[in-house]
């Protein structure tokens, strides 16, 4: 057993080393697995200008960009399910501070495993015939193609390489192997898209803890091991914790009332604590 | 109608919408009302049918209401767990998927759907959820079935947004533009079934109550009757109701 | 829980559906994993001018070689590791009755995983300037490209989506939920690139025995599921069986006397068997 | 030479591979005397290498003699199992591996190898086993060194198969031909080590004992030597030998 490095950081560390206008990829879906603690240390730091890309975009993304931190987001759609919309981030679009690329859900996953893989472009038949296809066209980073073999229509997108990627896993260990239970969408993808990338754990365990054939992230590709457990609160970790409907529920309510609601539940659960250890004493209680 | 049986017009597109599902259909879901025909289909006449979430659940069997299909209630049950690229990717896009069940604000009469926004008269925009994987479901399945609650607003010739194709889009037919698979065969609401084909759009049945003309009026698109009028769609069965209210959406959340 | 189709099948009544001229693709990777028995079952069977495609060639394809049942395979290398060579393929590719359509092992796995995802092609950097790049191209799979982001000159290469895989797996259920222990190297993207998919298990469990997180082929793919216990034999299925190094050594010493040694082979341990268990109480007393 | 100690050639050679090694380097290394390097550099002054074999296995570390990478003994230690794409896609044609370490049967001047097919005077092709992941390492590996035994025969101005590229294909340079990193930048042998570069291949060292005059001659391409001639590559000490010995290849199939 070789015991590798150790990437172990706290998340205030880590967000320090993250610079305003960083590209951050981000894998939370809708109300389960967000980066709720890194969100907040993003947001308490006060760093601005990301951009920030998601496949389906959730409660993490909202709150950084009802925080205008966010200039520019790149999504597949996103929803907080049930409770409501994303209105941090509607409210943002709608207002012209941030600008949102559209794509399907499969054609943005398909830019991040081209970048995961480094291929040089990768072809899709989704989004061909719809309004989806335009504003990343006129972007740049999708254009009208064909198949050389059968001369089809296709569109040709360049490889997605955030930054920086924030993922939120079941466990790790000190050197970055990580597993995650249940379903895993786009977190594959996205964690291997992004030039550094940090695994957010509920629980760190000891090197070889984790059955070599369990590790959904291996730690050649890990630059961060950040200690949070219930770090995703108020969303769900499959098989660690359910969401908390109440909060999440007060958190759209808050949205639903405009920009003063979203920035008085900022006020009050994120500029209002000094760490998530806190918030979460505040919320839980 | 069976005598005594009464159901919501919720129950009733649940059912008519279970109907377009055919035995052996590898099945995209959307979260709601899709959902709840797709579980309904496979608990009554197509227990093959597969199910399958775009987050990477395969053939879930929930015993709970879930709040979306991000909500680990909506996963139980399920046989095997992978990945968005698996379901969307693998499944989907490599050509594996028959049916795709839809959800959406409004549709068009060749069955292009907008999930992303509305614009009110005044102009103002209002902001939905956009793809996710819809557009995708849209452009790769087999075939997909809109279900969707009959309002008026909901019927455009020209959409705000056109987040997932139909049968055409702007004139040019699948093939044209690249598009696999037939397209959207069905719009079924919680008054009418419309069929949509390679013509347009056609008022296949309107359900048990439904006066004909009434839903041709609430249908603002070219809409063909057929000659002797529509049928009539069949009424749930008590089974299905069952099903429905104690199993499928207990806090009726869709059908109530 | 539901629970799924039965898709059971002996291995003759599976090797029964295969016509001769089936596009195969195979997925043991040169000691380990080899779909043996079915290699075995196809050969009795007197299958004909079938094309074989797979990632690392090992002993399931030099069987089906030295039998004289492949006419083209597209392979990205192969060898029984240490014991030798494949000399049932390179003896009839030298002897001209077998066309090799050499890749290289990524370029290979690429084209299959563009068949696997439907993808109308996938561009790579692998084979560029190599004496690999020429036999795909000259028979169209492959194409001198370059990227339209950045004009860098690639290869842009078809989607492989060969008739049926055939994989062997840890163990499955009955619906083809299957699992698979140790590196999976080609095999997912082999599985997924069939049109049809049988998986050999080592072991048939109830459905819902293997946790859903852990299945790595799901039954939605699967077309068939044969029970083989010691299927892979003489190669070796990590947690469940070694390689028999001296049977391996006796094969490929049968080889390097050229086509008369694996004819011998053939007829002692192949043709002069009933069945592939008649074979393991054979080989294994 | 530290006194009473004396080594194979075999041994010397994997020293000297081990030396390539920088500490950090994430290295895919291929069947025998690359990972034989591998491991003694990760045992000696490289103890943070990512060692990666394209089978899937993640910094494996064996105990056990095994007999190729997909011998299960190799994967011993292993802290994370993954795919073919995993290793040679997204670590490699991703560009995040700086070292690769391969094998050959046949290299040139600028360090493209042949691990595909022998062509004998008389014509007889004699084939081997191919690419497998050597060609993608050649074309993605931040920088490549070649592990080989000394033998003129395997020294050749034109490949019989070009299987991997090296610095230069018929006078075009990586860049040029589409490829990414510096390529090979050593041939190291069990009589001297080649520093390849932009301009050629250097000898850069022979080992205790050569003569450079005979490495020379034994090396028909074209070859620099430095102006004070080559210098002498260090010698193994107790400490690698014993490694090698009792740990990293007890069974002497690669270094007796």
């Amino acid at each position: 057993m070789t015991v590798g490095l150790d990437r172990r950081c706290s998340m205030g560390d880590f967000v320090a080393g993250i610079a305003d206008g960083t590209h951050l990829a981000l894998a939370g879906f809708a109300i389960s697995r967000n980066a709720v603690a890194f969100a907040h240390e993003l947001v308490r730091a006060g760093r601005r200008h990301l951009t920030v890309t998601q496949v389906i975009g959730g409660l993490e993304t909202d709150l950084l960009a009802a925080a205008g931190a966010v200039d520019t987001l790149t999504y597949g759609g996103g929803s907080l399910d049930r409770y409501g919309p994303l209105h941090g981030v509607n409210q943002a679009a709608l207002g012209g501070s941030l600008t949102l690329v559209e794509y399907s859900a499969l054609a943005l996953t398909l830019r991040l495993h081209a970048g995961a893989l480094g291929l040089p472009f990768i072809a899709t038949r989704s989004m061909l015939g719809s309004d989806l296809a335009s504003a990343p066209t006129d972007r740049g980073e999708v254009r009208a193609g064909e198949n050389p073999f059968d001369g089809a229509p296709c569109l040709i997108m360049s490889p997605l390489r955030p930054d920086v990627a924030v993922v939120h896993v079941d466990a790790a260990d000190k050197a970055g192997n990580a597993a995650i239970t249940g379903p895993t969408w786009s977190i594959p993808e996205t964690a291997r898209a992004a030039r550094s990338l940090a695994v957010v754990a509920e629980e760190i365990v000891k090197v070889g803890d984790i059955d070599p054939s369990n590790v959904d992230i291996p730690a050649a590709i890990v630059d961060a091991v950040i200690p949070a457990p219930r770090g995703a609160y108020p969303t769900a970790v499959y098989g660690h914790y359910d969401y908390d409907g109440a909060h999440l529920q007060m958190y759209v309510d808050a949205g639903a009332s405009g920009p003063a609601g979203l920035a008085a539940y900022l006020e009050r659960w994120v500029y209002g604590t000094a760490s998530f250890d806190e918030y979460l004493l505040r919320a839980v209680a | 109608m069976t005598p005594g049986v009464t159901w919501t017009r919720g129950e009733m597109l649940a059912v008519a919408g279970s109907l377009q599902v055919r035995d052996g259909d590898v099945t995209v879901v959307g979260l709601g009302l899709p959902q709840v025909c797709g579980f309904l289909a496979r608990r009554t006449h197509a227990p093959s049918v597969r199910l399958l979430l775009e987050i990477g659940a395969f053939e879930p069997d929930p015993t709970e209401s879930a709040m979306g299909i991000a909500d680990p209630r909506m996963w139980e049950g399920s046989t095997a767990f992978g990945s968005l690229l698996e379901v969307l990717g693998v499944m989907l896009h490599g050509q594996r998927v028959s049916l795709g069940l839809l959800g959406a604000l409004e549709v068009d009469q060749w069955g292009s759907l907008n999930t992303t926004e509305i614009v009110a008269e005044d102009g103002t925009r209002r902001r939905f959820r956009g793809s996710g994987g819809g557009n995708d479901i849209s452009s790769s399945a087999e075939r997909t079935v809109i279900i969707m609650t009959h309002q008026p607003r909901k019927f455009a010739s020209t959409l705000a947004f056109l987040t997932s194709p139909g049968r055409r889009v702007d004139g040019r037919s699948r093939p044209e533009l690249g598009l696999t698979g037939e397209g959207p065969t069905a719009i079924v609401t919680d008054r009418a079934v419309i069929a949509l084909g390679a013509s347009g759009a056609t008022l296949e049945s309107v359900h048990p109550g439904e006066d004909p003309d009434a839903v041709v009026a609430a249908t603002p698109i070219p809409l063909a009757v057929p000659a002797g009028g529509p049928a009539e769609t069949p009424s749930p069965t008590r089974f299905q109701l069952d099903l429905i209210r104690s199993r499928l959406d207990p806090k009726r959340w869709y059908t109530g």
